[in-house]
């Protein structure tokens, strides 16, 4: 019995070991999927961190303080897409790695997850692939999100888009899974209280593998406006029966997946005039964002995610900032954060509680090729155009 | 009737030592890996029950935690903490006990598949009726501690294992253990099989219930997808092949090899972790089928007489 | 209603019915003839759709000869690990259901393993690419290429496979040897020659259908297990080595995948597929199609 | 003892066994012969309660076997052996007899109370005890199946071919056996066989079956001249 608990023990000794710890490196540690159902979410986000840490140290490392600069070393390890995994990575990131600074993992159920460890622990750890109204019962001070695009919020943006394209009948198909479900429940009473009328209302398991049936419907009722609350996944299915069904309505919001590199290559031309679900181009005027595009896009030699990668890339922007700021020190880096103003590739960014309190929410559009803020119209990179049919 | 050192009291003492030593290590870190440790003993002993002594090998044994989860979720705010977890276990028992009725009648490779089946049915089931309620994913905000987790776990582990080591002794255990062997021969030497299969299948889902609450206190978060992920009734099954599913010995060590290989390689390579678990896989079920705990006994004695089971 | 009646329907239910179809065949056909309940069938189709991506991607070769490709690697494959593990397993004295328990695992193994170095090689990140996407136009109905081509390629290699069995003299030692393995030893057939073919055969069906499901979905390591469960789910409803039921369950469960949603609703899609397959399993666990069998 | 009335069984549209009937008394030993497929191990699964008939009844004495579950008909007093044996492979002989001992039926008639030691010298089996049943020999299995069902102090053994296969000399060691256990243990013993000479010398009454009819019934030497079964059964035109 002994033996078997010394092997155990031994066992996470090695661990601790035999990463390197020279005083020279600042360790920053996260946990992510790179296996189970999630892990083909994770690369868009870990590229996002791996890119920072490079700069980073090309720069010559992290400002500590204004005193310091050090190399940053990435201490990351698999959650198998479990939050309960996830849970004890930060656990052991906190505990027993020590590491000097958090990042993020992917996922809502994972940020909900460890913001308690965060919070038992007093360890500061900007969020960033994370969206629920929920994210607001969290208790500030330890976790913040970077995200603008809480359902709440979402729906009145997009009634104010639709209103915008003069659009008065919509059909919804929403994927069973909690975000999709999340922006349903704020969008009926939002579309209700504008007026517009859905025509077709229909929810899908997010294993579905034919949407004929449901689309012939939308088909049959000529809605103005489709918003398919959907997934990567399922987003793909839409998009392949939709063209076949040469469904015309003028304005398609496909929810989840447009804004990644792989789906666009999939479609071409035919994704055009595409409205999805985001609030960053690279190109507007911000210069912190096309650096990072370009930079992004020579490494990996794909486009970043405009969701996931951005919100990485986000946290990682704003962590540097409050630690130039505040040092390593948990309590100065706490008030910086809450407190400060950091500047981002999707503006100004400053948190109050532990939601992003000054990006508005958006969309982007798929117009030639090319990803456009149209809404909301003062960060508008280009104006809402109809779909043009698919090719 | 005397206690067999090996296959009954060592898993125990494993589990109670273990239990006792590991927040001696003193940090957050060492309670979690104990706690989910000892999760997976508590599900792997319940799954033996019915997997291992009768033979019925369940694929879908995340039904029960997902259940026993989702009612705690339910009764969340309504009754103590406690008390929720409680109705979870029943909940996952009487599940088990109605729905045994049936699956309990379908074998070999059927039963295998019909009971993967059962899980997923079940969790299409509640992401439905959470859709219908209006719930997207549940934040459960003030959970317990995870000290406190951590004890109830490691009882549950013991639980679990002395429930084995118990059966094994009654006739209940003989019984099943025939079934195993030759459910027709069984039944003709007076083995009430439907009976007994029936109280093994629920049995084995009280346990997981109670898991099932815990893992969703621990996360304080519930979400179907996660609570039903079939990766979960995938990995109790290879606990239980790696250790070994004869006795209560086996899920213990399938466990405890389980955890430190992770604990061990999954840091920096997540994939060749993942690669190792299959070979391992692979090896144990073609050259040692009866698990680390098969290659203890094959060690201890070398003579042409074989231990058996080890009926008492 | 009207949309019940609609050619689109029909031919959505044929296409997803016949890839089910022929997905299952494979997994049947290693069934039926070994025992062996091989789980990592949905991965085989996973590499034939990396197959078909990187052909296309690289050289710029269409899928429809990326898709042979496809089948012999994953045909090749099978041939290794027929030899290397399962042929010993198959030779043994050991029960059927020790085989079946036994096989079950082995295969999960291989799973994690091929999911794993899959990853390894060509990381998580999904892909995707344009080709056969042009609109083809039948009457009302309008359908791209990559699905027309799914369609034909499945149903029509389906068919071919059910009447080489019916007529060929290999194919009547395979089904020989699903109705009884020790009669098919006395009357003197090569059973490792019949069992290579099977294992091998099966393993490529789902390679080359992997190369087309490629052309239509995102293409991840771990994008596998969703077939591996529709093609249990599908050889269940047809009877365990009915190959024929197979193909007919494969179709039913396009009818429910299609018209069960048009008639019912769409959110209880996988309640009625895995609704109806615990009731046959529970109610006749020999398949909707088999007769009941003798005991 | 035993009353089969009009048992009838079918399968699809197969007839195995069609309305047999027959007793067989107290402490008889009662042979049952019939080619391949005539319905022996059906009548014999339909009396243990592993298959329902379609029609018909079995009493064992005043109770009514019919209709109940296996382990019931067990713990009223039956016991079978299959013709295809089937030990607990991965235990050992004394387990076997073990588990049978601990369920099985429960009420030991005064002649019967062997222990699980009498019971292994009984058979002669002592010395594999601790044998893994799937390890020993096709007979030293039958043997096993017998004890095992022993154990369970039936008042009336099934046997069902359990000399097949066996040697001459193992063939008179199992019919010596065989009449002890009526002699010392008072048990009623039904037994198919193929083994035309054990049967004949062992049974008092004997019951022929044909396509699951029952042609004929009488001791062994009016079954012997019995043209009927000649024709049938023993291929004499």
């Amino acid at each position: 019995m002994m033996k078997s608990l010394m092997i155990l023990a031994a066992a996470a000794l090695a661990v601790a070991w035999a990463s390197p710890s020279g005083a020279a490196d600042v360790k920053i540690g996260y946990s992510i999927a790179k296996t189970g159902l999630f892990a083909p979410a994770a690369p868009s986000q870990i590229n996002a961190y791996n890119l920072w840490a490079e700069q980073v140290n090309a720069r010559g490392g992290l400002n500590i303080g204004g005193k310091e600069k050090r190399k940053i070393k990435l201490v990351q390890y698999d959650d198998q897409s479990s939050p309960g995994n996830a849970v004890r990575i930060y656990e052991k990131l906190i505990t027993q790695d020590k590491v000097d600074l958090l990042l993020s993992p992917w996922g809502t159920p994972h940020h909900f997850a460890i913001a308690s460890v965060v919070e038992r622990h007093k360890f500061p750890m900007i969020g960033s692939t994370a969206s629920s109204v929920q994210l607001r019962s969290m208790k500030p001070g330890n976790i913040w999100f970077t995200t603008a695009a809480i359902p709440d919020k979402l729906a009145a943006a997009m009634v104010g888009l639709l209103k915008n394209a003069g659009v008065k009948t919509v059909a919804i198909l929403t994927n069973q899974l909690p975000f999709g479900q999340e922006n349903k429940k704020f969008l009926m009473p939002a579309l209700k209280a504008a007026d517009i009328k859905v025509v077709v209302d229909s929810d899908y398991p997010p294993n579905i593998k034919d949407m004929t049936a449901i689309l012939a419907k939308v088909k049959a009722a000529r809605p103005d406006a489709i918003l398919a609350l959907a997934y990567p996944g399922d987003s793909i299915l839409y998009m392949n029966k939709a063209r076949e069904l040469g469904l015309k309505a003028k304005f398609q919001y496909v929810m989840v997946g447009p804004a990644i590199g792989f789906w666009r290559g999939m479609f071409k031309n035919a994704a055009s005039g595409i409205v999805t679900l985001g609030h960053w181009s690279p190109h507007g005027e911000n210069a912190r964002a096309q650096a990072f595009y370009a930079a992004y896009l020579e490494k990996f030699k794909e486009e970043p995610d405009y969701l996931d990668s951005v919100e990485a890339w986000v946290s990682t922007e704003i962590l540097e900032q409050a630690v130039a700021k505040a040092g390593l020190d948990k309590d100065k880096l706490r008030k910086v954060i809450s407190t400060s103003n950091f500047d981002t590739i999707i503006g100004r960014v400053q948190f109050d509680g532990v939601q992003n309190a000054v990006t508005p929410t958006g969309f982007l559009q798929i117009q030639d090729g090319n990803i456009h803020i149209v809404w909301p119209k003062s960060r508008a990179t280009a104006k809402w155009q109809a779909k043009p049919g698919w090719k | 009737m005397s206690l067999n050192f090996s296959r009954d009291a060592l898993p125990l003492l494993l589990v109670a030592v273990g239990a006792l030593c590991l927040p001696l290590l003193g940090n957050d870190y060492y309670l979690g890996v104990g706690f989910t440790l000892f999760g997976w003993v508590a599900l792997a002993q319940s799954w033996t029950l019915v997997s291992g002594l009768a033979g019925y090998i369940s694929l879908g044994h995340v039904v029960f935690a997902g259940i026993g989860g989702y009612l705690l979720v339910l009764t969340w705010g309504a009754v103590p903490i406690w008390l929720g977890a409680i109705v979870g276990a029943v909940g996952a028992g009487l599940f088990a006990l109605l729905v045994g009725l049936p699956v309990m009648r379908v074998r070999g490779p059927y039963f295998v598949i019909l009971t993967f089946g059962l899980a997923e049915f079940a969790k299409y089931v509640v992401i439905n009726i959470e859709s219908v309620l209006g719930k997207f994913s549940r934040l459960l905000l003030g959970g317990p501690a995870l000290q406190d987790l951590y004890w109830v776990m490691a009882a549950l582990a013991l639980v679990g294992t002395f429930s084995v080591v118990v059966v094994r002794r009654l006739r209940l255990g003989a019984g099943l253990i025939a079934i195993r062997e030759d459910e027709t021969a069984a039944g003709t030497l007076g083995v009430p099989t439907m009976r007994f299969k029936l109280i093994a299948f629920a049995l084995s889902a009280l346990l997981p219930g109670l898991v099932g609450a815990m893992f969703v206190l621990r996360t304080g978060y519930f979400e179907p997808l996660q609570a039903f992920d079939p990766i979960i009734s995938f990995t109790i099954v290879t606990m239980a092949i790696i250790g070994g599913s004869e006795d209560a010995r086996g899920p213990v060590l399938g466990a405890i090899f389980l955890v430190l290989l992770s604990e061990l390689l999954w840091s920096n390579f997540p994939q060749v972790y993942m690669v190792i678990l299959g070979v391992l896989l692979i090896g144990f079920v073609l050259f040692a089928p009866n698990g680390v705990s098969g290659l203890l006994d094959r060690l201890a004695s070398r003579s042409l007489q074989r231990p058996g089971v080890g009926l008492v | 209603m009207d949309i019940l009646l609609s050619g689109q329907l029909l031919i959505a239910a044929l296409i997803i019915g016949s890839i089910y179809g022929l997905v299952a065949l494979g997994l049947n056909l290693i069934y039926g003839t070994m025992r062996l309940l091989n789980i990592a069938y949905g991965d085989l189709v996973m590499i034939g759709g990396y197959v078909g991506y990187w052909l296309f991607t690289l050289a710029a070769i269409s899928p429809i000869i990326a898709m042979l490709v496809a089948g012999v690697l994953t045909g090749l494959l099978g041939a290794a690990l027929y030899f290397g593990l399962f042929r010993r397993q198959l030779s043994g004295r050991q029960s059927i259901e020790r085989i079946e328990a036994n096989s079950l695992l082995i295969f999960f193994g291989i799973s994690i393993i091929i999911q794993n170095v899959t990853a390894l090689a060509f990381s998580a990140t999904p892909r995707t690419y344009n080709a056969l996407d042009s609109l083809v136009q039948i009457g009302e109905i309008s359908i791209t290429q990559s699905r027309m081509a799914a369609l034909l390629v499945c149903l029509g290699l389906s068919i071919f496979i059910v009447f080489f069995l019916r007529l060929s003299p290999l194919g009547l030692s395979i089904r020989a040897l699903i109705q009884n393995r020790t009669a098919s030893q006395i009357v003197g057939i090569d059973v490792n020659r019949v069992q290579l073919f099977a294992f091998v055969t099966g393993f490529a069906l789902a390679g080359l259908a992997g190369a087309l499901i490629g052309v239509t979905e995102q293409i991840s390591p771990f994008m596998g297990f969703p077939f591996t469960i529709v093609a249990f789910v599908v050889i269940i409803l047809g009877g365990l080595g009915n190959l024929a039921g197979g193909l007919l369950a494969g179709m039913l469960l396009g009818i429910i995948e299609t018209y069960g949603v048009a008639l019912t609703s769409a959110n209880l899609r996988s309640i009625l597929i895995y609704g109806v397959f615990i009731l046959v399993l529970v109610l006749r666990p020999e398949g909707l199609l088999q007769k009941r069998r003798m005991t | 003892m035993l009353k089969v009335n009009r048992i009838s069984k079918s399968f699809g549209g197969i007839r195995a066994l069609s309305n047999i009937s027959f007793k067989v008394p107290e402490r008889a030993i009662f042979g049952i012969m019939g080619a391949n497929g005539a319905g022996k191990t059906t009548l014999f699964a339909v009396i243990a309660g592993n298959q329902l008939p379609t029609s018909g009844e079995v009493w064992l004495n005043e109770r009514r076997l019919t209709g109940l579950a296996p382990h019931h008909v067990a713990s009223a007093g039956v016991a079978r052996t299959f013709q295809i044996v089937r030990p607990f492979r991965g235990l050992t002989v004394q387990e076997n007899i073990r588990i049978a001992f601990s369920f099985g039926s429960g009420n030991r008639s005064e002649a019967n109370q062997l222990s699980e030691t009498d019971l292994l010298s009984f058979m002669g089996m002592e010395r594999f005890a601790n044998y893994l049943a799937g390890d020993l020999t096709l007979s030293q299995q039958k043997r096993l199946e017998m004890a095992r069902a022993l154990a369970t102090a039936p008042q009336m053994l099934l046997l069902d071919e359990v000399m097949a296969g066996l040697t001459a000399t193992e063939v008179q060691d199992l019919i010596e056996m065989i009449r002890k256990m009526r002699a010392e243990l008072g048990i009623t013993v039904m037994i198919i066989e193929h083994v035309m000479g054990a049967l004949m010398t062992l049974s008092d009454q004997i019951m022929v079956l044909d396509h699951g009819q029952k042609i004929a019934e009488g001791t062994p030497s009016s079954i012997a001249q019995n043209p009927d079964v000649q024709s049938a059964y023993l291929g004499v035109a």
